[in-house]
């Protein structure tokens, strides 16, 4: 990735692509890498791209997707096949015809201290991917997954090979520690660490309870239906501290207590 | 673009016929994607009411079959913040800007108006919306009342000068009739039309998807639709009528002006594709030079004139 | 299929609640794809009138985004024909039938029924169509006008004895109203609802695809607006709803049934998948299973229950 | 082609499948092979099959389309880019899902003279192309296509590789005679001809204009716009001679005389 051009400043693009690789990791991922016509977007981690096909109307809207990582004009990303777009998008083979909007949302921005701690539920990894690969070199990243258990080898085993020393949670027990992601950052956080998460509402709000005092800087990258991505629709309005917030134009990226801090509902 | 798209709908003069639907496309021009201003004619505001209001709570957006169905609830700063600080970015795209109001009261809509008067210079032509299905009071109920639109569009057009259009609600009984109310109240134009009312169920939750139950359709599900109610209004009024609904590819627009409609609004397909506006106007000039007409107002209803026979012809 | 799908609904006693639509299916079950009686609860017959029609002429079916315009004309060859060639094939199928009829006057409707009154044993139920738009006299009026409805009703409840459903049509002004009105008349089911009034433009020829100019909008488009009418017509009366339009995979049906559909029609999802009526009865299964529950009785109306508290849940 | 199992007998039913290969054929027309799961579909020449992108509700209905051939698994079909449906199917990398339903309709007889002339319209020579394997030996095939002209030179090549003697016409003079193909089989057909076309409708009305008494049987495959392809919509009924027909069940090969024949408006 690549923080020049101040990719964030701009407004997204709508552009075609194409996949180039389709990958499974496990029944329930897929690592796809989309080959884009024309120039190479450039985005930073915690952007995100809204992904269709091209030429059907149905399903109609570009599902959100987190970038992961771009090599050249291709862009990758990873996803739960979870409902029908994603279904579809995980049965389409190489070749086939996509639009893409992005890069939407404001991405992470650089870390304040030297102890990054990246907090995800499953997928929430998504959008850390390319951290390591943005961050200067005086930041040491820990990693810290949570996964239901059985079936997710692949992906776990995938996602290790780009964090060394991930810390890795199963509900299950069965790979790695026992236990949600959130318990486990118990053991490594503290006042001098910026923590980062990214998963379900649940494990946000967790997250927020056991580190809002104890680490430096507590940011959560959320996530909303979209229609627009770009702030239009206001179909992903949250509400929060600081009135209401558009998570596509505003976010994803919030600090944990503007968004849960208050008495406010979200 | 070419001089053969301008024309002037309403009140409103136009470099082109496709104007950008109220609630979809941010305020602020400068998060708009690369491209999509070129083609557009005309930009209408998110519906504005007098108060702030934070619009609906729970979910917003779901999908369906081709379509989307919004319960945004009129999310809006209210006048005087709209005035301040987003009528001056929309006036700063160099592109006209319609003003979409939506209204509980009477009352409140003449507030509105009089508080718009000074910046008249900015309005090009105000929106009446009598047609948001996501408002528990007001919104909708103008639109489904024959005289309350009447004495609705008769009280605007005695205090807002400028043009005036009116966006018709399908769940009109009669849209025919609801758009004869609208241009004897005064209204320059009818908007036809906002969304369809529907509702989708989370299954798993065994609920409505949405807190309000309801919630409005668009996108391209409810083009035929859309046309239906066009080619309906436009046999029904004089003043000029502007096609809203599922228009999704270029030949869509084209069907609602064969249909009768003098411009077009498209809102749900610009999630999808920010470059349909100027994609419309390429098709239009297209139609244009092969058919040798100087001007995009030779093509509106053309489709009403044909006669009889028919056949199918295939290949 | 399973007992837990059997149930009753308006006067007639079903294997599974999943009945083929009206008109989209062959009148001559030996024309069925293999594996499409499956899960197949009744079968509705092709709209029937007193006299042969050929039906509309020029284009019959366009297709729209996940939907299909249909302007067939009711089609079909009479009641005396259908009573002597079709009934005993579709009553060879093994699945009860349930006939769709179609009327200009009430004199007309009478002498059908009387007809059918000898073949009692043959027909579950009538369904009386009063929502056809296809026809330029008759047909839909009926479904439009409260009065001229009920009168409908209650004349065809005085000469058929056996169980009468009205097919309401979604451009009657209220669908509550109506289905109240059916209710009153005496109707012991509705059917919500028919196609909704559409139309499409053929840009080349620039004029309406069909010759009647409006035709009827079916498919996935207007699930939404179909499950709103459901929902709607559920809270208006105490005789059961069976939810037809846009059902185009099992969670469709479930969707209706939880909004308070005793039963459903699929009719063009047919067009694409000739297995959905089976599916839809396993998803129902699996539904009844994973709650426990011990009948598809059970699942009517769940969605009708839920209390406030919402909030969005993802992942 | 196979002709056991009476294929005509049965209803169609709705199948699975996936592109195999696509290939254009110039600009204009795509010969693709779909492999079904399962078993293979038995079908005779002019019977055909309803295809569409499996997953999608939008294009909805599926597009008739002759089968060509079929081997093994494969079936083979030839179409030409027409309208929106055709044009996404052309665009479908291979491995995509389709679904397809068929066969369907009564597809062509056995010929009953030994000089059988088949007259297409460019994409008309679809369900021609299984005739010779499905033909006994007697009978002699003269093929007679008409193409527009320039641009059509691959999709001519091809058919000219499936029929020693093709005749080829186009409207321009670029490929062939340049005439249509009616006024070309008036060079050829005679009174123990029997004659088939396929093609635009003026092309069969104008077919019978010329042969409906100089030669022994003329028949004509039909396309009308079709959404159930089993007989149950009434979308594709045609006045005929002997009352209302239904294209997809009843044809799509019909004799040329009911159709045309009367005064009856099609
Ligand atoms: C900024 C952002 C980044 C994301 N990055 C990733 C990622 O990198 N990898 C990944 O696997 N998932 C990611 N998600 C979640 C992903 O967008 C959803 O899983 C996906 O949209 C579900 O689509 P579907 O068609 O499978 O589900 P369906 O339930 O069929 O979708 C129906 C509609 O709901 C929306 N929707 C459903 N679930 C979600 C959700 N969790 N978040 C947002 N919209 C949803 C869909 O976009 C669609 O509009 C991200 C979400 C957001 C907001
Ligand atoms: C029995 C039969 C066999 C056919 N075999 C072939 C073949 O082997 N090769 C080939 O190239 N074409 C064939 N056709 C024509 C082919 O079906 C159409 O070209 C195709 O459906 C056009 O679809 P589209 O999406 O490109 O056009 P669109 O205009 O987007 O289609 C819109 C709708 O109209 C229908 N439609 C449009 N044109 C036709 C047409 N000519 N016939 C029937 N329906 C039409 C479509 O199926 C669709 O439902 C056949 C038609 C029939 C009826
Ligand atoms: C998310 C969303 C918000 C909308 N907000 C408004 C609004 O504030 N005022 C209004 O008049 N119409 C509103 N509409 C309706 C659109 O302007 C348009 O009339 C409708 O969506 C049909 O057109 P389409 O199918 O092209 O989207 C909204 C539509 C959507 C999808
Ligand atoms: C081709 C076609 C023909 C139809 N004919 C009839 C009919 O004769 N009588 C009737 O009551 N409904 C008729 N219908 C309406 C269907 O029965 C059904 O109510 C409607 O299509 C909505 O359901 P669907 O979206 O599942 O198709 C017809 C629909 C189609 C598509
Ligand atoms: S998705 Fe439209 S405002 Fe965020
Ligand atoms: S396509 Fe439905 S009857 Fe022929």
């Amino acid at each position: 990735m690549d923080r020049s051009g101040d990719p964030m400043k701009g407004p997204p693009a709508d552009r075609r692509g194409s996949i180039s690789f389709s990958r499974p990791l496990g029944d329930h991922c897929v690592h796809m890498g989309i080959e884009l016509e024309g120039l190479s977007s450039k985005a930073i981690p915690g952007q995100f791209f809204l992904i269709r096909e091209r030429g059907v109307l149905d399903p109609l809207l570009g599902r959100p997707l987190a970038l992961v990582a771009s090599e050249g004009n291709v862009l990758e990303f990873l996803f739960r096949v979870s409902g029908r777009g994603t279904a579809r998008l995980a049965t389409l083979p190489p070749g086939a015809a996509l639009e893409l909007r992005g890069p939407c949302g404001n991405g992470f921005p650089e870390p304040v201290r030297n102890e990054l701690v990246l907090v995800a539920g499953t997928l929430g990894i998504a959008p850390f991917i390319g951290i390591p690969s943005f961050c200067s070199e005086r930041v040491r990243i820990t990693a810290v997954l949570g996964v239901p258990g059985k079936g997710w080898e692949p992906f776990v085993e995938w996602c290790s090979e780009r964090f060394t020393g991930i810390r890795i949670n199963s509900d299950d027990g069965s790979i790695g520690r026992h236990g949600d992601p959130v318990e486990d950052t118990l053991l490594i956080v503290g006042q001098r660490h910026e923590v980062w998460g990214c998963g379900p509402e649940a494990m946000l709000r967790g997250l927020g309870r056991v580190h809002e005092k104890g680490c430096d800087r507590l940011l959560v990258s959320l996530e909303k239906r979209m229609a627009c991505g770009t702030g239009g629709c206001l179909g992903c309005s949250i509400r929060t501290g600081s009135g209401s917030k558009r998570v596509c134009v505003d976010g994803p990226v919030f600090e944990w207590r503007q968004v849960f801090g208050g008495s406010h509902e979200i | 673009m070419k001089s053969s798209l301008r024309t002037e709908v309403g009140g409103v003069s136009l470099e082109t016929p496709v104007i950008v639907a109220s609630g979809v496309w941010p305020m602020d021009p400068r998060l708009w994607p690369a491209g999509s201003i070129e083609g557009v004619g005309a930009v209408c505001s998110k519906g504005m009411t007098l108060e702030p209001r934070e619009g609906n709570r729970g979910l917003r957006i779901v999908e369906t079959y081709s379509g989307v169905l919004n319960s945004i609830g009129l999310q809006n700063p209210g006048v005087e913040h709209f005035i301040a600080e987003e009528l001056p970015l929309l006036d700063n795209s160099g592109r006209p800007v319609i003003v979409n109001v939506a209204f509980e009261t009477l009352e409140d809509l003449g507030k509105m108006l009089e508080r718009l008067k000074s910046f008249r210079s900015m309005v090009v032509a105000v929106e009446m919306n009598v047609s948001c299905p996501n408002v528990s009071r007001g919104g909708m109920s103008w639109g489904v009342h024959l005289e309350s639109l009447g004495s609705a569009v008769s009280m605007a057009r005695e205090v807002w000068e400028g043009p005036l259009w009116v966006k018709l609600s399908p769940q009109a009984p009669s849209i025919g009739e609801f758009a004869r109310a609208s241009q004897e109240g005064g209204a320059q134009a009818v908007v036809v039309g906002n969304t369809w009312l529907g509702m989708a169920i989370d299954n798993d939750l065994e609920r409505p998807f949405f807190e309000n139950v309801f919630a409005g359709l668009s996108g391209p599900a409810i083009l035929p639709l859309a046309l239906r109610a066009v080619w309906e209004a436009a046999g029904a009024v004089d003043i000029p009528v502007i096609g809203c609904g599922g228009i999704a590819r270029p030949g869509d627009a084209l069907s609602m002006i064969l249909a009768g409609a003098s411009a077009v609004e498209v809102g749900t397909a610009l999630f999808i594709d920010s470059g349909l506006p100027a994609s419309i106007c390429r098709e239009l000039e297209a139609n244009l030079t092969k058919k040798g007409l100087a001007s995009v107002r030779e093509l509106v209803g053309r489709a009403r004139n044909y006669q009889g026979e028919i056949g199918e012809r295939l290949r």
